[in-house]
């Protein structure tokens, strides 16, 4: 370990020495420069790990001069302390690095010395314990920083400085006004002997006065708003490699010495400036970045709403009266919001530099090519965003938890901010990632940005650790160690095929670790993630060429977190799971060429969801209990928070009113990926909606008309999904929309929580996998072979596909409900739990719905398969083999379930009873005979006729075939002209047009357009307010006035 | 004598805010400047009042000399006068 | 006592200049008449009434090592040493933004702020 | 109306400042560690003059800090100034013989009264700071005088590395001698009141006072010297 002071010193007498060194040449500067923050860099480190590994324990004190602490002044170097220093002179050298890579301008000593003060000024203001020793380091670093922000070939730079200069001095002003004044109150400078003299009784005076004075000096630095401008302005005008150091480390640094003085003074309103300053400019800022258009000044203010938060989190930390556990978790969750700042924000401002373009538009399809700069982009993006399992999330999550209950409204506001944050930044994601002819050049070394997000990685792996170290959440191992192997599948990205093994065997690995599972809810949707998952990915290999080299890596990323969801024992863990599989789903839809927008979308209702989750999961917690689990029935809880929580799922099964993002993401996304959202991902909505009726709801209020209601969505969504879906003409957006529909039926069945409602819920989730997976795997296959999803291109495909044909036939029976396949069975089962509660409002919705199922079933058969084929598909192919496959298990497996419901009814019974009730809600009369109170069924018998018949059917069919005349494609045309735009060829092409007049007001997108509505008045609001930065100078310095006014304002009551 | 000293701090008081508003309401650069200097200045007599010689002489020397002197090198290379 | 209302007033006309005038150099002489309040509002904090300065060089103070002067007539040092280095770094802060606007100016041949707006929102 | 809100919120503040003059009297005694440096600052450090005592050894850290900072402007300001590529170019209007003579006998005077300020900063009023700027007022008589001066910077800055590494070094020295960075250990402490006395606190005016000089001398040179483009 390296006495504090030392590093001091030394890095003085390298920045003096530098200015003979200068006359030796340049690469004597460097050298000495490069020694010396190797130096400091090992230096703190050592002073770091002592404090990480227990070595030290206590604040190591430094007393200057020989004088013990009041008389002299005293470095403190505590643990907080050296972490940041750490981080401070890591960015640091990373920016340094790089700024000498791109090239300084011209007096490059200069530049040198001025960083080298920059991080000493810092580090000595973060060790220091002395009032004005402070204000000193304080300068330092300001002077400093003022040179560097002026320094870059661009004027505006200038303009930035100088407002820099003029907020800094003011800000200044007032640190030395408070030190001096604190002199005189308390007679000596030292901070712990100042604060030994303070009581918070003696907080009625002049020390009220005094120490907002000098509070609100350093809270000026931290760039709150209103009087953040300035702060602005420098991330928008100066060199990025300055700006990275400065929100990286710099303001890191203000930042603890704000909180630590305000302990020291024992200031009893931290917590409220907290509130009132802290969560405004979070608010504010994440707003105010949505129409942001130059890159750097929207990083800006997500840097000063991650500063907002961080102040917000200190209030609580020191004034929020929280003790054990909740206090460590505020504490984890400060620290990790630096770390995830520091290194993200820099790798980002690195970025901005590599490509050089300021105009957001410019930077469409940055991404696209280089593989490296798009991983470091989209971590750092991602952390920042608050994405699993990135260091952001964790701290997002202790925050969560550690707020006090009383204060739920910040937990709302702050994960509003949160949602806003994701709206901004993957609305850059979506362009940055979207297909553009530009060109780029990386102009300047990617190793800084790579360093950085190596550390991030690395932190982001040790703060997941110390969450579950922390909060005692159990998770499988097994799950975590599967999971990073996806990991080694991103490695291997160069070869496909290895790719598709390797998520092969990762799955039977995993159904082979769980394959004794007991059958409950939990293992029901384990073995039905897991095998669903294996056939569905087995079918993704023909067409995953398409995509990106991470498509495996989150694919099998995001069933192994829907895996977890099914494992999860804690509220918590099932948030941590939803949010994994959301946000790798994201990723993955992404990779649709056409899915930017849809993704986006999908994301943003998926983080709104998710969001609503975390605060209900918040309002479940009770006292001590901060990681409530499923079976805590102890309490009431309030309905808000079912309400809060059954969000998330609605949202995912995609329900009548938040189906928005439904039909795109299903269209757009990537053709093998669409089985697995529909099949699978959409049914974890299915699970968490079951798991939130057994055991929330009985423990609310209210809980019967919260289901009734829950019913009615499903019924309206089964209805008006099935009409959407009639009407569209794309042969993925029809399935997207009949995907939704069938998720409505089992919204019913949950709804009804019977066990009758149960079994026809289960049943019908797997069963929609069948179908759903055959149908979607079909389609994969189809545009596979012919490049189009869009119908009326298609037709006549049974002559090429006759496979395919079968397979897609059965699965549109199924679909229809038609009996002998599995179909009918599941509307038996809910039209039965419906008689047996008399919701016969309901039951005669989801009938009328079943009837409009129809519409789209034969459009979809007949505009595919049946007609003239198109000339240019002549030469078309059956699809792949593995596709084929698929098709073929599928089909075989809906037709053994329709034969034997058993199959699927074995399992749903067990889970039935193991949700506390007697028996499934009806009976087997021998094999195939189930009899409900309402009548019985016969399955086996039914295959039998319904086969009988279909055989029949078919040798009419070939009797009268003679009689049956074949038409050329080109035997129609008129006026001369041969039509050939696929509408006026086809005749499938808005088959159901006659239809349109009649349904027309239930088939507008009259919900799509209130939410864009919504979006774009929101939008508009916070491009006018943004106008609050006039970019005037005496404009920023007058609020700063304004804003003390107002904090002593409501903190000083009266001496007068 | 100590009235008439403590009248003639008195006097430098208010010359120092006269200058003070002087130097914000001129709109000669130059002119703002020397009087922003003879502020310095006025304050380093104040400061022997008060029984500061170091701070005096510092004020006298940093304060309205070196100051001073790089104000007008300023106004002077930027040529300027307020709108 | 005037000395903290007249300090206060320096300190507060300093900051009014900042706040409202539109020329760049008019914005530092703000600022530096701002210091200049500050700097004597922390000396006249440091003053005992009748004390001296806190030089004891006269032999008759000072004898075998042991201070024969009262202490409390002697003015307060720490505020002194203090305001020397509130002085310097002034001098160093006004320095920095005096090169920046002459630069400024070198780029746009005005220091008015309404020229450098550019910035914003 | 600018001017109007300016007004309304400086009285607001002002308003709240006054209140905390109503705890401090002006003239009031002082307490606390200026207690401790008034009576036992002499014995500790054998300076008579107290402000020294404190700035150099007590606070010493401070200075540092505050040297710092000035070697920080000028370093700051030259990066500035200078970041073009030009050729730097000094030319002034031509001055009258009155100034140059008499700055041809005032320049060493100066130069000898801002040594002996610095020199003697431990005795009487004054130190490193006070002498280094009358220094550098002793330059810009110089640029004043002489239409072609410029001072060498190669000396300017040697002067200034050799003074601030001697500082910090003399920092660490105390840390060595006496386990305490500035500690005034390093050399005996002396007679009180003599020139030769108060251990090392001479020693880092003298210091103090050549790098200040420097530095403002420098500062100066570069603030007056111009670019050809201008």
């Amino acid at each position: 370990m390296v006495n504090p002071v030392v590093i001091i010193a030394i890095t003085l007498m390298a920045a003096f020495s530098i200015g003979i060194f200068q006359f030796f040449g340049k690469k004597f500067v460097r050298g000495v420069f490069w020694l010396t923050i190797l130096f400091d860099f090992s230096a703190v480190l050592s002073i770091a790990y002592g404090f990480l590994t227990g070595k030290i324990t206590k604040p190591i004190m430094v007393k200057i001069g020989g004088f013990p602490p009041p008389i002299g002044i005293n470095l403190s170097v505590d643990r907080f302390g050296a972490y940041l220093a750490v981080v401070i002179f890591f960015i640091g050298a990373m920016a340094a690095y790089h700024w000498l890579n791109k090239g300084i301008d011209d007096p490059e000593p200069k530049a040198l010395v001025l960083m080298l003060l920059l991080l000493l000024g810092s580090t000595g203001m973060i060790f220091t314990q002395d009032f004005f020793n402070l204000f000193v380091f304080i300068e330092i670093t300001s002077i400093a920083s003022y040179g560097l922000v002026a320094s870059n070939v661009d004027w505006s730079s200038l303009e930035a400085s100088f407002k820099y200069i003029v907020i800094g001095s003011i800000s200044s002003t007032f640190v030395l006004l408070g030190a001096v004044l604190l002199y005189k109150f308390g007679g000596s400078l030292n901070m712990l002997d100042i604060s030994s003299k303070i009581t918070p009784s003696r907080y009625g005076g002049v020390l009220m006065i005094i120490a907002i004075m000098f509070l609100f000096g350093l809270l000026i630095e931290l760039e709150l708003f209103p009087m953040n401008g300035w702060a602005l302005d420098i991330y928008q005008g100066a060199n990025p490699a300055v700006v990275a150091i400065l929100a990286g480390g710099i303001v890191k640094g203000f930042y603890l010495v704000f909180v630590r003085s305000a302990i020291y003074l024992k200031f009893p309103y931290i917590l409220k400036i907290g509130l009132i300053f802290g969560l405004t400019t979070y608010l504010v800022s994440q707003f105010f970045a949505w129409k942001q258009k130059d890159i750097r000044r929207l990083f800006g203010y997500s840097s000063v709403g991650q500063l907002g938060l961080l102040v917000l989190a200190a209030g609580f930390y020191v004034g929020g009266g929280l003790q054990g556990i909740d206090k460590t978790y505020m504490l984890l969750a400060i620290v990790f919001f630096v770390l995830n700042h520091s290194f993200s924000k820099s790798t980002l401002f690195f970025i901005t530099d590599l490509i050089e373009e300021k105009d957001i538009e410019k930077w469409k399809g940055v991404l696209k090519g280089n593989k490296l700069l798009k991983t470091l982009f989209s971590t750092s993006v991602l952390s920042m965003a608050g994405a699993p399992p990135f260091i952001g999330f964790w701290a997002k999550l202790f925050f969560v938890l550690a707020i006090p209950k009383q204060y739920f409204y910040v937990v709302v506001l702050v994960l509003l901010g949160a949602v806003a944050e994701i709206i901004y930044y993957f609305n850059l994601y979506r362009i940055t990632s979207s297909d553009s002819e530009n060109c780029f050049e990386i102009k300047g070394s990617i190793v800084p940005a790579s360093m950085n997000t190596l550390v991030l990685l690395g932190l982001s792996f040790l703060s997941g650790y110390y969450f579950f170290l922390y909060t005692r959440i159990s998770v499988s191992t097994n799950l975590l160690i599967m999971m990073g192997a996806a990991i080694i599948i991103y490695i291997f990205g160069f070869s496909r095929i290895f790719q598709w093994v390797l998520s092969l065997g990762i799955l039977s690995y995993a159904l082979y670790l769980f394959k004794n599972i007991n059958i409950n809810l939990q293992g029901f949707f384990l073995l039905f993630i897991l095998v669903g998952g294996l056939i569905l990915v087995f079918a993704t290999y023909p067409v995953s060429k398409k995509y990106s080299w991470s498509f495996y890596p989150l694919l099998i990323f995001s069933v192994l977190s829907m895996v977890g969801i099914a494992l999860a024992k804690e509220w918590i863990s099932l948030f941590i799971f939803w949010e994994l599989m959301s946000w790798s789903s994201y990723l993955i839809i992404n990779q649709g060429s056409k899915a930017k927008k849809a993704s986006w979308v999908y994301l943003v209702m998926s983080a709104i969801g998710g969001y609503a989750m975390l605060s209900g999961i918040k309002l479940l917690t009770s006292g001590p209990n901060l990681v409530p689990g499923f079976n805590s029935t102890a309490m009431r809880y309030s309905t808000l928070s079912a309400i809060l929580i059954f969000t998330a799922f609605l949202i995912k099964m995609a329900t009548a009113p938040v189906h928005i993002w439904a039909r795109e993401a299903y269209g757009e996304s990537p053709d093998g990926f669409t089985p697995i959202l529909s099949g699978i991902l959409s049914k974890m909505g299915v699970f968490g909606a079951i798991l939130t009726v057994v055991y929330l709801l009985p423990h609310t209020a209210h809980s019967s008309v919260i289901l009734y209601g829950l019913a009615l969505f499903g019924a309206l969504t089964a209805l008006f999904m099935a009409l959407f879906a009639a009407f569209q003409e794309n042969v993925k957006k029809v399935l997207a929309y009949s995907s939704v529909s069938q998720v409505g039926y089992i919204l019913i069945g949950i709804a009804l929580a019977s066990s009758l409602g149960y079994s026809a819920a289960l049943y019908h989730t797997v069963n929609h996998l069948i179908f759903k997976g055959l149908l979607f795997v079909a389609v994969a296959g189809i545009i596979y072979r012919t490049g189009t999803s869009y119908l009326p291109e298609m037709g006549g495909l049974i002559r090429r596909m006759p496979v395919t044909f079968l397979a897609f036939l059965m699965g549109i029976i199924t679909l229809a409900g038609i009996p002998p396949l599995s179909g009918f069975a599941g509307k038996w089962l809910l039209y039965s739990a419906l008689l047996e509660k008399k919701w016969m409002f309901i039951l005669l919705i989801a009938m009328f719905a079943s009837i409009v199922a129809f519409m789209y079933c034969y459009k979809l058969l007949h505009t595919i398969f049946l007609g003239q084929l198109r000339d240019k598909y002549i030469k078309v192919k059956e699809v792949p083999l593995p596709i084929a496959i698929v098709e073929l298990v599928l089909a075989g497996l809906t037709m053994a379930v329709g034969i034997k419901p058993s199959l699927i009814l074995d399992f749903s019974d067990k889970v039935v009873k193991s949700l506390g009730f007697y028996g499934p809600g009806y009976a087997y009369q021998g094999a195939h005979r189930i009899v409900s109170k309402f009548g019985y069924w016969n399955a086996y018998f039914m295959a039998v006729f319904a086969i009988g018949a279909f055989i029949i059917a078919l040798v009419l069919f070939f009797l009268v075939k003679a009689k049956i005349r074949k038409v050329g494609q080109l035997d129609i045309g008129y006026s001369g002209e041969v039509p050939d735009s696929p509408e006026s060829v086809h005749f499938g092409y808005d088959l159901y047009a006659h239809m349109r007049r009649a349904v027309s007001p239930f088939i507008s997108p009259i919900m799509e357009n209130s939410y864009k509505k919504v979006y774009n008045g929101i939008a508009a609001f916070v491009d006018y307010a943004r106008r609050f930065y006039t970019g005037d100078l005496n404009t920023y310095a007058m609020w700063v006035i304004i804003t003390l006014s107002f904090i002593f304002y409501i903190f000083y009551k009266g001496v007068f | 004598m100590v009235i008439i000293l403590e009248y003639f701090m008195i006097f430098l008081i208010v010359l120092m805010i006269a200058l003070a508003l002087f130097a914000i309401k001129t709109k000669d650069l130059l002119s703002a400047v020397i009087a922003s200097g003879f502020i310095s200045l006025v304050a380093s007599i104040v400061y022997l009042y008060l029984q500061a010689p170091d701070v005096a002489m510092t004020e006298a020397a940093i304060g309205a000399g070196i100051t001073t002197l790089i104000f007008v090198v300023a106004v002077r290379k930027t040529k300027g006068r307020e709108k | 006592m005037i000395f903290f209302g007249a300090s206060l007033l320096l300190i507060l006309i300093g900051l009014y200049g900042a706040l409202v005038k539109r020329n760049l150099i008019k914005i530092i002489i703000g600022l530096s008449i701002m210091d200049t309040g500050i700097n004597m509002l922390i000396i006249s904090l440091g003053f005992v009434k009748g004390g001296t300065a806190p030089i004891i060089s006269l032999k008759s103070l000072f004898q075998k090592n042991s201070l024969l002067v009262d202490v409390s007539k002697i003015v307060d040092p720490l505020p002194q040493a203090l305001v020397l280095t509130a002085i310097v770094i002034g001098v160093a802060v006004t320095a920095m933004a005096l090169s920046v606007v002459i630069r400024m100016y070198s780029v746009k041949k005005s220091i008015e702020i309404d020229d450098f707006k550019e910035l914003k929102w | 109306m600018r001017k109007i809100v300016a007004i309304v919120f400086l009285a607001i503040i002002g308003f709240y400042i006054i209140s905390i003059f109503s705890a401090f009297q002006f003239g009031d005694k002082y307490k606390g560690v200026s207690e401790h440096y008034v009576k036992e600052g002499i014995i500790e450090n054998r300076g008579a003059n107290l402000v020294t005592s404190i700035v150099v050894n007590y606070r010493g850290f401070d200075t540092l800090g505050e040297v710092t900072v000035l070697f920080l402007a000028a370093t700051g300001l030259s990066f500035l100034l200078f970041s073009c590529k030009c050729e730097r170019e000094f030319k002034r209007i031509k001055s009258s013989l009155v100034l140059r003579t008499a700055t041809d006998t005032l320049f060493p005077m100066i130069l000898l009264f801002g040594a002996y300020i610095f020199i003697h900063g431990h005795l009487t009023p004054g130190g490193g700071f006070q002498g280094g700027s009358v220094i550098a007022s002793g330059v810009m008589l110089l640029f004043l005088s002489f239409r072609s001066f410029h001072p060498n910077h190669k000396t300017l800055s040697t002067i200034e590395v050799l003074a601030g590494i001697s500082f910090a070094g003399i920092g660490l020295l105390g840390l060595v001698y006496a386990k305490s960075f500035l500690a005034n250990s390093v050399l005996p402490l002396g007679q009180w009141n003599r020139l030769i006395s108060a251990g090392v606190i001479p020693l880092i005016y003298i210091a103090v006072g050549l790098k200040v000089g420097a530095e403002l001398s420098g500062l100066i040179s570069d603030m007056i010297s111009t670019t050809k483009e201008d």
